[in-house]
């Protein structure tokens, strides 16, 4: 009944159905692709669990698809987040335009990722890749002029990622020829060194385009911010995961018997680390909040790379347990911004403050958000970022975790900025009439702020799949019980209890100080602050909102202007203008391209013998 | 030899006219001469010294004696392909003098780049 | 409930002796009487004795200490400050300028009478007063509080109307939200 | 499930014992500082009246339920955290749950307030708080990297996390950390100055500067719980500061020595200094702290 | 009727010079004619695949054995490219149905027709101085169709194109010339045998005649200066032919030739060269066109160049591999030039910047380029995608890194402009105007390529069985020897 055949069958022909439902019945089409959505979440839960579950033989090559449980964690994050996502849409694009093709790609993006999760070979896995990126880049056009120039920056690094793939396979081809998972993983340690070096910084580095790893990661934040919030959530929730699980596979599955795999580890787990404190620092000093999130996501990436990178047993589990932590929580981020959007039209945290009170489910998503985030427990993001630095500490890379400890809590910063400037601060005369979204768009949002507080209470449900998939990677195994994390010296943290200890003694607080002098407590305006004695007026601009990080700016100083966009952006300038003064080669003259040809001839007959090796 | 040489020297001067002369004329003419060039080089591969024409015209002749029939075959349609393409190159040059009112090939160079 | 009213005194003990042993001044220097405020605090005299201190905004202040002359423009200003303020709170007028408008009797733009438009609990003597007569007017105070009498925010809250006229009177372009209870 | 008693006991007294001592501290602060002023100062009970006061107040007003459950936020952070901090060495009273988390779980749960708070404050819509806020994130930024150098310092040299082995580590004197590893605790030390919020490094509060900063718009039982709660979690910090580097106490004499010890060095500091920008009192700590900080790590490491 | 091989030659000439008979008569029926030539040429061409793919078609004009006759060789290189041409030229035709508006129609019936003769000719032919005449004919009615609109700059294009494809006539008429001086025979697989004995520097010299005239015409790149303008300013179909089915057919002659005769590694390795450079100048000029048509034609000659890099690798699977670029590419590029023809004529101007918001105006061919646009970059699931597999995996497995390197960079340029124009397309200008409809044999044709690129993309299997007969024939040149002359062993 649920085969692999079959989730790919339904995701693309519901794209193509839903397209042609926008053109022929549109007020069915939200519905259909929500209950599609639905059947397929169940059909990937319900999937057997095999390595081989349906293989063929296409253009010579052998595609093999199955189910593993590495695979199969990231197909639930894509499954699961890809119902909320679409039953979030249905009201949030609701009157856009082009919204066939929007669901459609949307679909499209979905299967794709399917299919490399599935794939038990390069080849369908780059197929795939490829239906994903561009099916992605379509939606990162979709909305306006504007993100044409953003989605052409997506596509080339896509590109550029997707061709060192191509590249790898190539030379895995030609010295193993075969691209199956199950031929390379034995295959790869009789190759010789340089070929291995090759085929591995090429895997790093295509994988690492997708999840957005310095310096490859300019694309990111304006793609995320373009693209329509309701697939931000998915962008930077679950394609991005796409790179996390090759670099997995990369490291684990071929890299892992090669002689100089420390070395590539040790780079890639500093490459990790740094890429989450610059994303934090631009994260920081971020003025959109879709831009912001963004920049967290590339940061929280970083701390994923980082520990897949090291490679011990915690911090593989922390990896994982991040990835699907930041599967969860940066969607919620993404939806609370997105219904931001729905009710004001703008991201922008200048303009917007003091929505708290209009929306307060909103606000509460994003509060579970922004605290799993940051990693303060009782929420599950403490679960993930403890194990992370327990296992750096352990596997002594003490510099590595100062500076992801630093950038953590560098986060702290854009984290509270992002809520004060969207839900808390001055409640502003424009968004006096501004309303709670609909409840479609609620429920997907709370349900992933319980599943934070569920995670954080009990993370053993989550290291359960966690640790299956760790088992494919190699022989890795962890200690947890349901509720509590052990580290590789044997100190525990007990998240029951904390959540226990915290839960009692937050809700006795409250509940004396709220039953105290209860009657005397009044509500009072934003607008009634102190303000040394002076009455603001309506049009008086309260809100802190502008340059908000000035000191800390100054204090980072010139570390802020370094910037590889830049140097992209000048590179592709120059290559532009060189093309531009190459095809001047054609001028135009029937006579010179006539001497081109005489030309031509006479320099094959004059340089023969270097041409030919025959002298003419 | 003297034939290999004359035949390769006009076509060179075809080319020289193709390459060098501004005029569309000219270098159609130019064509037509390195047509005619690459013609008699066809014809003289064939040519055997005091051959007679490769017709069995009488019974003591043998294959040797006569000129190789195959290149003036060649060289027949050659001409015949030429004349098209000179024809054609005729038509597109009255054509852009219609259209253009010159016949200075570096003034016509609307398409480039 | 063994005896309401007994505990409900000791209760009422505690707290204003609390509130006598606390005294947090919302530092507005209104008029020329501010330049005594500094050496109240400081090492000479040494106000935190009391547990008097200084407080930067109205919303913890107890005590609003209008240092002087006070003209119209700055009323509204105290006003709204004053009604920032949690109760209990207690105004102290200080100088003779708000008592009769002192140097500044015959002045335009001057109030004359500060209790017309806040309830004063206490007002201290002289131009200007020194140091000595500051504290001990906050002694005064604190007495008052002691023995629960210092209830001028009662006062206000009773009177509003009145108080509001006498302030609407002076204030032209009264744009004040209004003050709920 | 068994239930300990006495455990339950040290849940419900510590918190009070903790309280008292934090307010008496500040007391004492008030009265060193006067001294040190030449002036005569306020009776050692001033803090607790304050704060008696505060809840006494008739009206209390708030911005919102954020603004609302920001002191609860704060005082459950600090709660939480004297929990997780063994009070008194192989005490069954006073170690309360120490046993369920490590360092690394309080250095997050310390965040749990501030984060908490900085949301209230937000709601005030105080835009003083808001650049109190501001300022306080960036700074902890600032002493948190020497902050963290120092505890990976001891967390490699003694191969755990978790706090109760640290003391028993240090059961002698000249096994104190303090002694050990100097390098760490200079580094933990100097950004114990930052976390404590005293001068130089007060930019949060600067009361003439930005009214007082977050807490601008609390006032009445806010105020009173925010003032509880920095009680209870100056002892918290000092009790753990204690346990780190000081070998804990065997009892509270001992405790309220090496705490009190530990406190006077912010205060004194605190007394005799200006203040600093943020962004200096940002790179102060990126400056020497961290030099110590980074040689604690390599010190360890060789 | 005996079906044989000849047919395609034939009637395409049958029907040329039936078409101003007819016309005379009706001018409606003769726009049918070509359709009905190609149904049934491909009808033929299907029927004898199978055929050829088992054993060579030889089939001997006017009863002359070779290596005297003149031979039409029907191997299944020539069966593989004699279909693909029957398929694109009744999809061209069916496109030109209604975009050829402009009187007299007859004539561009008759030059295509022409065309396919030729074209058919060149992959047909076992003769070098046939070649040489097909080629002749093939390059006149490209000439003609390019001026066919008449107006200024396909004059213009048509001139530029003359002169240098008299070159290329000259070079090649020259090679022959010095061939048979020096072998006295013209069939090429006698050619094949005889050419051993020739001595080394003449071989050379003739091998560079060769590439110089066969250069010109598959748009190696210094010798492509024609191309771009030919492109641009001939009617949409005929820039479709051009790229569909001239520069192929002239491809596989020197492919052909230098396969039978000069298998020397350096002539490979230099149409490696020339093939990467023609490649990425192609796509490297692309980039900054203002004009649509002029952006395609630089595009094909990128894909030209990919094809030759498939090709000189001289591999089984990277011949398979070129013939599979070589579908993919008439194939898109077809629609590309289809789509691109309607959106210029509705935009009313070439430039690209006319473009903006007509994928609301004309929905559907809008689509259709974004498609091909997709298509020609090599994304899955459109057949694009498994060309540029194939070659990359072909050039890996003959340990060619950098040209793996090169092809990709290349396909980033690529993806740069194309995505420009569709960005263009959908989302520059919100534009309210109602939709204007293609003529619905516009839109068939167009259909019809993307379904073929679908298929193709997801079940690449379709012709690829085909592929490799088809590869072994062009490289092995002992069985085209045999075929044609019986057993001769080299």
């Amino acid at each position: 009944m649920f085969s692999i055949s079959g989730i790919f069958i339904t995701t693309f022909v519901s794209g193509l159905v839903a397209f042609l439902l926008h053109h022929s019945v549109p007020k069915i089409r939200d519905w259909f692709s929500i209950v599609i959505m639905g059947v397929i979440v169940y059909a990937v839960w319900e999937l057997p669990v095999k390595a081989n579950l349906l293989s063929f033989k296409l253009a010579n090559y052998n595609l093999v698809f199955g189910n593993t449980e590495y695979g199969r964690l990231f197909a639930l994050i894509v499954a699961v987040l890809g119902f909320f996502a679409i039953l979030y849409s249905k009201d949030f694009m609701e009157g856009k335009p082009r919204l066939g093709y929007f669901y459609m790609a949307f679909f499209f993006s979905i299967g794709g990722m399917f299919g490399i999760v599935y794939s038990q070979d390069l080849i369908s896995l780059f197929f795939f890749w490829e239906i994903m990126t561009w099916s992605s880049f379509l939606l990162v056009i979709y909305c306006c002029k504007e993100a044409q120039k953003i989605g052409l920056k997506y596509f080339v690094f896509s590109a550029i990622g997707a061709y060192s793939i191509m590249t790898a396979m190539v030379v895995l081809y030609s010295s193993i020829g075969s691209l199956q998972f199950a031929d390379v993983f034995a295959g790869f340690g009789k190759m010789d060194f340089w070929s291995q070096l090759l085929v591995v910084v090429l895997l790093l580095m295509g994988f690492g385009v997708k999840s957005a790893t310095m310096p490859l990661h300019v694309w990111a934040p304006g793609a995320y911010r373009i693209t329509p919030s309701s697939f931000t959530a998915i962008f930077s929730g679950a394609l991005s995961k796409m790179g996390i699980f090759g670099i997995g596979l990369t490291l684990f599955k071929i890299a892992s018997a090669t002689g100089f795999y420390p070395w590539v580890q040790e780079i890639l787990a500093w490459i990790g680390a740094l890429t989450a404190l610059f994303a934090t620092f631009y994260a920081v000093f971020a003025t959109d909040a879709k831009t912001l999130l963004a920049y967290s996501s590339i940061g929280q990436l970083g701390y994923i790379v980082t520990g897949l990178a090291i490679g011990t047993p915690l911090s593989i589990a922390a990896a994982l347990f991040l990835t699907v932590m930041h599967a969860i929580f940066k969607g919620m981020l993404f939806l609370a911004t997105g219904a931001v959007y729905y009710r004001t039209g703008t991201t922008d945290m200048t303009k917007v403050s003091g929505l708290i009170r209009k929306m307060p489910y909103t606000f509460l998503t994003a509060l579970f958000g922004i605290i799993t985030v940051s990693g303060v427990p009782p929420l599950a993001g403490f679960s993930g970022k403890w194990m992370l630095y327990e296992s750096l500490i352990q596997s002594n890379h003490y510099f590595l975790v100062v500076v992801i400890f630093f950038s953590s809590t560098a986060a702290f910063l854009y984290l509270y900025r992002y809520i004060f400037s969207l839900f808390l601060g001055q409640e502003e005369k424009e968004t006096e009439n501004v309303k709670e979204v609909p409840w479609l768009m609620r429920i997907p949002m709370l349900l992933l702020a319980l599943a934070t507080l569920v995670f954080g209470v009990a993370p053993g449900l989550l290291l359960h799949p966690v640790s299956a998939a760790m088992k494919y990677l190699g022989d890795f195994g962890v200690t947890y019980q349901t509720s509590v994390l052990f580290n590789e010296w044997g100190n525990k943290v007990d998240m029951l209890t904390v959540a226990n200890t915290i839960g009692v003694v937050f809700i006795i607080v409250t509940i004396i100080i709220t039953i105290k002098g209860y009657r005397s407590t009044r509500y009072v305006t934003t607008k009634d602050i102190h303000t040394s004695g002076e009455v603001p007026t309506e049009n008086e601009n309260l809100t802190y909102a502008v340059d908000f990080y000035k000191p800390f700016e100054r204090a980072l100083g010139s570390v802020l202007k370094a910037s590889v966009d830049k140097i992209y952006n000048a590179t592709g300038r120059i290559l532009e203008q060189s093309f531009d003064y190459l095809r001047y080669v054609y001028t135009g003259n029937g006579q010179t391209y006539a001497m081109y040809v005489v030309l031509f001839l006479t320099i094959l007959v004059v340089f023969s013998e270097l041409i030919f090796g025959i002298k003419l | 030899m003297i034939f290999y040489v004359t035949s390769i020297l006009v076509i060179l001067i075809g080319i020289y006219a193709v390459l060098v002369k501004k005029n569309l004329i000219k270098i159609v003419i130019g064509l037509s001469i390195v047509d005619s060039g690459v013609n008699l080089l066809l014809i003289s591969i064939g040519y055997v010294k005091h051959g007679t024409a490769p017709i069995f015209s009488r019974p003591d002749l043998t294959a040797a004696q006569m000129v190789d029939p195959v290149p003036q075959a060649l060289v027949l349609t050659a001409i015949v392909i030429g004349l098209g393409v000179t024809a054609v190159a005729l038509a597109l040059v009255i054509r852009l003098y219609d259209h253009h009112k010159t016949m200075d090939i570096n003034k016509i160079r609307k398409l480039k780049w | 409930m063994i005896n309401d009213k007994y505990a409900n005194k000791i209760v009422d003990i505690i707290q204003n002796f609390a509130r006598k042993s606390s005294l947090w001044v919302v530092a507005y220097g209104t008029g020329c009487g501010a330049i005594e405020i500094p050496p109240t605090m400081t090492s000479r005299y040494d106000a935190e004795r009391f547990g008097i201190r200084g407080s930067a905004t109205p919303r913890q202040a107890d005590v609003l200490l209008i240092t002087g002359y006070l003209s119209t423009k700055t009323l509204k200003r105290v006003i709204r400050t004053y009604e920032q303020m949690q109760d209990p709170k207690y105004v102290i007028g200080f100088g003779s300028c708000t008592i009769n408008g002192g140097m500044y009797w015959d002045s335009y733009n001057t109030i004359k009478a500060l209790d017309q438009y806040l309830p004063v609990d206490v007002f201290i003597n002289g131009c200007m007063p020194r140091p000595e007569a500051v504290i001990s007017g906050f002694i005064k105070l604190q007495e008052l509080i002691k023995e629960g009498k210092a209830n001028g925010a009662q006062k206000y809250k009773e009177n509003l109307e009145w108080y509001r006229e006498n302030q609407r009177k002076v204030i032209k372009n009264w744009k004040m939200p209004d003050y709920n209870w | 499930m068994e239930i300990n008693w006495l455990k339950v006991l040290g849940i419900l007294i510590t918190p009070v014992i903790a309280f008292i001592v934090g307010v008496t501290y500040g007391g004492l602060t008030r009265i060193i500082t006067a001294r040190i002023q030449n002036r005569f100062g306020p009776p050692v009970t001033q803090n607790f009246w304050d704060i008696v006061k505060l809840y006494s107040k008739k009206t209390n007003i708030q911005h919102g339920v954020m603004q609302h459950l920001a002191p609860v936020f704060a005082i459950t952070a600090s709660i939480t955290t004297l929990y997780f901090v063994p009070v008194i060495r192989e005490s069954t009273v006073f170690t309360n749950l120490s046993f369920q988390g490590d360092l690394i779980f309080l250095l997050y749960i310390m965040v749990f307030g501030s984060l908490g708070m900085a949301l209230g404050v937000g709601q005030s819509g105080n835009p003083n708080g808001a650049i109190g806020v501001s300022r306080g994130l960036s700074q902890m930024v600032g002493y948190e990297i020497p902050f963290v150098l120092a505890i990976v310092a001891i967390m490699i040299q003694f191969k755990t996390t978790n706090l109760n082995d640290l003391i028993a580590m240090q059961n002698n004197f000249n096994h104190w950390i303090i002694f050990q590893s100097p390098f760490a605790f200079l580094a933990a030390i100097l950004a114990f100055l930052g976390m404590m919020g005293y001068a130089p490094f007060d930019v949060v509060v600067a009361p003439a500067e930005i009214a007082s900063g977050p807490p601008s718009e609390f006032g009445g039982k806010y105020l009173g719980l925010m003032m509880t709660s920095r009680s209870i979690f100056t002892f918290a910090k000092l009790t753990l500061f204690t346990d780190i580097f000081l070998g804990g106490a065997g009892d509270f004499v001992t405790l309220v020595i090496k705490t009190f010890a530990l406190y006077m060095i912010p205060v004194l500091t605190g007394i005799v200094n200006p203040r600093f920008r943020t962004e200096q009192s940002i790179r102060f700590f990126w400056a020497w702290p961290t030099v110590f900080g980074i040689l604690a790590v390599l010190i360890v490491v060789w | 009727m005996n079906l044989t091989p000849v047919q395609f030659v034939a009637i395409p000439l049958f029907a040329a010079f039936l078409i101003p008979i007819v016309a005379k008569i009706s001018k409606e029926a003769v726009k049918y004619i070509p359709g009905i030539v190609f149904l049934y040429l491909a009808y033929v061409a299907f029927t004898l695949f199978p055929k050829a793919l088992e054993k060579p078609i030889v089939e001997i004009i006017a009863g002359f054995k070779p290596p005297f006759g003149i031979v039409l060789y029907f191997g299944p290189t020539a069966a593989f490219l004699v279909s693909m041409v029957m398929v694109v030229g009744f999809v061209i035709w069916l496109y030109s149905f209604k975009f050829i508006i402009r009187e007299p129609s007859e004539k561009y019936y008759m030059l295509f027709m022409m065309l396919i003769t030729g074209a058919t000719g060149i992959m047909l032919t076992g003769d070098v101085f046939n070649l040489f005449v097909f080629f002749e004919i093939t390059a006149i009615a490209a000439y003609s169709l390019t001026a066919f609109l008449r107006d200024k700059d396909g004059a213009e294009a048509a001139f530029k194109y003359l002169l240098i494809g008299s070159f290329s006539s000259t070079f090649f008429l020259l090679a022959i010339a010095l061939i048979y001086s020096n072998t006295h025979t013209l069939n090429m697989a006698d050619l094949a045998v005889k050419m051993q004995n020739v001595d080394v520097t003449t071989k050379l010299f003739i091998l560079i005649l060769f590439i110089s005239g066969l250069g010109i015409e598959s748009e190696l790149f210094p010798l492509n200066g024609w191309a771009p303008d030919a492109y641009s300013q001939a009617p949409t179909p005929v820039a479709a032919v051009f790229a569909g089915i001239v520069v192929k057919a002239s491809l596989y002659a020197l492919l052909r030739l230098v396969f039978l005769m000069f298998n020397w590694s350096e002539v490979f390795y230099l149409l490696l060269v020339l093939g990467v450079i023609t490649m990425l100048v192609g796509e490297m000029s692309a980039m900054r066109q203002h004009q649509i048509k002029r952006m395609l034609a630089f595009s094909s000659i990128g894909q030209m160049g990919l094809i030759v890099i498939a090709f000189s690798i001289a591999t089984v699977p990277s011949l398979q591999a070129g013939f599979f670029q070589m579908v993919n590419h008439v194939l898109i590029k077809s629609l590309l030039f289809f789509s691109a023809g309607y959106l210029v004529f509705h935009s009313g101007s070439k430039d690209i910047s006319a473009l903006d918001g007509l994928g609301k105006e004309k929905p559907i061919t809008s689509f259709f380029f974004a498609f091909g646009a997709l298509a020609i970059l090599g994304l899955p699931p459109f057949s694009g995608f498994w060309g540029k597999m194939f070659i990359l995996m072909a050039a890996g497995n003959s340990h060619l890194l950098l040209v793996v390197v090169l092809i990709l960079i290349s396909g980033i340029i690529e993806a740069v402009y194309y995505l420009r124009v569709i960005s263009r397309l959908y989302f520059y200008k919100e534009t309210t105007k109602e939709v204007r409809r293609t003529p619905v044999s516009g839109l068939v044709a167009m259909g019809i390529l993307t379904v073929l690129i679908i298929i193709l993309g997801l079940y690449p299997n379709t012709i690829l069985a085909y592929l490799k007969p088809a590869a072994n024939d062009l490289l092995h040149r002992t069985e085209y020897i045999n075929a044609v002359l019986g057993q001769i062993h080299l």
